[in-house]
């Protein structure tokens, strides 16, 4: 049965006990992402400290996948500086869209090497990916408003 | 639904019939049978429905409506019977029935047809709306029948409103008055998520009452019961022929006669015209007029061989036999703790679609296990987002029937739920 | 079309794609064997198209987009590569291809979306059409792409113009200057009557100049030789699937990523939405946006094999094969007194639609002689009905060919001529 | 060859001989039709005399079929009354819509019958009938001016 592959017992921890769940005061963006066939949806809030993630905090709806998948992020990437989580994250996102071609390197993933098994599910990657869109965008976002303090000094 | 005078089909004939499917016998996930329970979202199709398309591609494949060669006469000659065929089919004259590409884009139809007469030095009294003006339609209608009434609203500023569902998933009929600015009630004929069948005679009277114009969809009732549109009394219908063992790529309209010959184009281009000149273009009759371009051909024909299946099976006994295979569904699913069914939990006035959540077990994931057993259902909200709102869900699961299920996929069903709870520890 | 590098088809490889096409080996009228010249129209398709749509209804089929099961995971699957092979093959990437049912849709999507841009509280800057605004296309326009455009300036107030024809059949590039209020040029790739391929490179430059957006009708150009819309540097183009080998009831709209993504949906629905609300939804990204409800699943499966087809023979080796039928039917005709052909005489940018007429022999005569001797032909406007009239005539004949014509029909479709002469008695 | 069957003689006669063509006033009645699919199009001109036809004018662009058919159709109903005019109107077009399947009544049709080859062709149909339907319009339009007249009349 491949669905313990899908389903690894790392998965269903994080599903079952949230990592950092919640919405925290004070972040430096927030996104919020949906995905529109089941209706998931989660809000982020990325909280930085310099060049380091200092808090991710969230609110979500959504299937064991895609709450475990955000869960699994807060851990990766919180206390990292922007830079290694941006490579992590590309990492991740490699590996779950690769339809099981990409061997995780686990040293850079560790538990989220747990969602290698995504990959063969094409239509379930999404929910492997809701939380770390969300991810992505408030850190874009973060940086913007980083650039455009900076410009506003510049002036 | 009422009892029918039908029987269900016996084993044997359900035997015949799925020899006919041949995807039925194909295996999923490491080998095992496919259940497949996903009819509402799209129904597999026989091989005489294949053949029918083939048969014409290989044989009489021309542009229709167009030339005059003895293959464009062949092709015409098949596309027009197929038309004739499935107006039949539904109760109604063959210069009644428009090909469309799906029921979506026939809802879009009426729609944009409205809001063209609305616009423009010629206004259609008969269709213009304007601010003030109000589009009904309900709370559990699918996206197709919802958001080009969004947009009807956008473009010409009138207002939505809306029949409020009870906590029974039937519709709440108290919940909305209808007024003398109410130009349009759009209804589902069979609700996709909870199988609801709606009052309609009451509906099309109410809406008839203040003059408003009536547009069913008939999607998840056509290929699974006896409809007669002109018995109904509906202004406009829609259904699609990839939920009825058809071909993808078609669907149909349905309009009253003298409805179509006053509307408004929506699609245009060739061989929907009277005369064309720079300057400006007049239109053909119906139901040409809305059948711009090269049309779906081949999938008509499709269809109408789609037809000519269902009605050698007999609408009847196709009705019984799904109806039966519902009950047992929702008798076996009531038992089974921690599920909880979406809308009418018996067969009266409900047909095949089975939407349930099982604990807090999220859609997907009841998915999942369910597909690992090789059994096929839709984990979404159906295309029914405020439905599941209102229920205060995201997703459902949604088993849902047609001719070819058996009474034994019904029970690995069943089981593949005690499965889901299983795997994730649901409790009793 | 200038002289191309790549050989015609040898008479053996000619024979082998022959054998491809089952209809090609039928007889008509009395036992003759068919002389399908009527490609233009709609072409025929092969086994492999066939066989591939097939193999995906009996294994694969399910609606995609919609659903989690293994079904629908391969449905998808083959539905996404399709689209990935069709863009490949018009040189864009799959995001930027949308599946309508024909061409014709394509336009309209293009053209009711600038009217949605166009009305209710957001108006949309960069596509909002208003009375002063100008649509610019040409005389020789097929109506697919010229009535949806009348219609567009009907809904917006804006005034239709056109590019006039000279009487060699060419674009006459001076007919009309276009100003800072021309939104939209919109022109063939090549006439479906003349064969005349208009200078695209200049039409764009002079569009773009003024901001203006360009839409190229693909439909005769795309089946017949190589095409690279992003080299042609066009804003949006449009073809159809069954006049390249490939099923019905599917058609292609090419739109520039940037253009697409903020381009207002057309026809609305299911799976085209990002969030619903009865109160209002909100849009997918594209190309979903622009394809609402179940798709034409299997047509786009069987494009994609229609194209890969094209592909291993060669679009280059296509275009020498048609330009050397086309020069021969051109040289052969014009021998033929009496005969006059509408539009360029030369290879020269031209491809394979040759239309006539015989004496003052009415078109449908002349066709019916042809369709006696078993060569299919159209015999009628063939949907540009402005042009004929721009030629003092009401219809003419039309032959036009695809990669499985040979030059012996050619010289059949000369003597049928011939024929025409003396049954009706046209004087040398 | 079916050819000669559809295009007998007396067909070709009329094409080339048309009988009564031109627009001739004094008229009852107009009307234009056109058959989109060709672009053929007729206008046809009905003057009546009480209850007969006293002529029938037309000016047509179009094939050899609906030239002659229209050439035909004021042999058969100029001299008639409108009674007998519509009942030969019925026997043909129930004739070359019948897809070879109706027997035509030579008493009735006369040179008509030589359109019965047409019925097998099903996309030149519509050409042998563009005349017939330009005058069952204007006879229509003619009767309700009629009518119009009459309930004027009756005031
Ligand atoms: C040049 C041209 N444009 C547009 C069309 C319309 O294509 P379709 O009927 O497939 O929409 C055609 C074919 O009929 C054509 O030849
Ligand atoms: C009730 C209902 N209406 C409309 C539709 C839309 O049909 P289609 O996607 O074929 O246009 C569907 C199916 O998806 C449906 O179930």
């Amino acid at each position: 049965m491949k669905l313990e592959q899908l389903y690894q017992e790392i998965i269903l921890d994080h599903y079952r006990n949230p990592h950092r769940q919640g919405l925290r005061e004070p972040f430096d963006a927030e996104s919020y992402q949906i995905n529109p066939t089941c209706g998931d949806e989660v809000t982020l809030r990325v909280a930085l400290d310099g060049d380091r993630v200092a808090d991710v905090s969230y609110d979500a709806i959504g299937c064991s996948i895609s709450q475990a998948a955000t869960s699994v992020l807060t851990d990766l990437v919180v206390g990292r500086t922007l830079d290694e989580s941006r490579s992590t994250m590309n990492a991740y996102m490699e590996m779950v869209q690769s339809r099981g071609q990409v061997e995780p390197d686990e040293d850079v993933l560790q538990d989220a090497v747990a969602f290698a098994g995504v990959s063969r599910y094409p239509a379930r990657v999404k929910c492997a990916l809701l939380g770390w869109m969300a991810f992505k965008d408030a850190v874009g976002r973060a940086a913007e408003q980083g650039n455009g303090a900076h410009q506003a000094e510049a002036r | 639904m009422t009892a029918l005078a039908a029987a269900p089909l016996t084993a044997s004939e359900l035997e015949k019939i799925r020899a006919d499917f041949p995807i039925l016998s194909r295996t999923v996930r490491d080998g095992r049978p496919l259940v497949y329970l996903d009819s509402g979202a799209t129904s597999q199709r026989p091989r005489q429905v294949l053949d029918a398309e083939r048969a014409f591609v290989e044989q009489h494949n021309a542009a229709v409506h167009r030339g005059a060669h003895q293959l464009a006469e062949e092709a015409d000659e098949a596309y027009e019977s197929a038309r004739a065929r499935i107006a039949a089919f539904v109760g109604v004259q063959p210069g009644e029935v428009v090909f469309t590409k799906n029921a979506t884009e026939g809802i879009n139809l009426v729609s944009y047809a409205l809001s063209n007469s609305s616009v423009g030095k010629e206004l259609l009294e008969r269709f213009a709306l304007a601010a003030g003006d109000e589009v009904v339609v309900t709370e559990m209608e699918h996206h197709a029948n919802l958001v080009p009434w969004q947009e009807l609203c956008r473009r010409t500023g009138a207002t939505l409103r809306w029949y409020r569902v009870t906590d029974a998933g039937r519709l709440d009929l108290d919940s909305l008055q209808l007024s003398d600015r109410t130009r349009v009630v759009a209804f589902t004929h069979q609700s996709n998520v909870m199988g609801t069948i709606p009052p309609v005679a009451e509906l099309v009277r109410r809406a008839h009452e203040v003059g408003a114009l009536t547009v069913l969809d008939a999607c998840q009732s056509v290929p699974h019961r006896p409809v007669d549109f002109a018995a109904l009394d509906i202004d406009f219908a829609v259904f699609s022929g990839h939920k009825m063992l058809g071909p993808s790529g078609v669907g149909v309209l349905y309009g009253r006669r003298e409805l179509l010959e006053v509307l408004p184009p929506f699609i245009t281009g060739g061989s929907m015209i009277e005369l064309v000149k720079m300057e400006g273009s007049t239109y053909a009759p119906p139901p040409q007029r809305f059948e711009a371009g090269v049309p779906m051909t081949s999938q008509a024909v499709g269809l109408g061989a789609a037809v000519d299946y269902l009605s050698a099976v007999g609408m009847e006994r196709v009705a019984a036999h799904e109806d039966a295979l519902t009950e047992r569904a929702l008798a076996g699913l009531s038992e089974i703790p921690g599920v909880r069914i979406l809308g009418p939990t018996d067969i009266h006035d409900r047909g095949g679609a089975v939407s349930f959540s099982i604990g807090d077990v999220h859609a997907h994931d009841a998915g999942q296990v369910l597909d690992d057993l090789g059994i096929a259902v839709r984990a979404s909200h159906h295309c029914a987002w405020p439905l599941h709102r209102r229920f205060g869900l995201a997703a459902t699961v949604r088993a849902s029937f047609a001719l070819y299920n058996t009474p034994a996929e019904v029970e690995a069903l069943l089981a593949g739920v005690q499965e889901v709870r299983r795997f994730f520890r649901v409790p009793a």
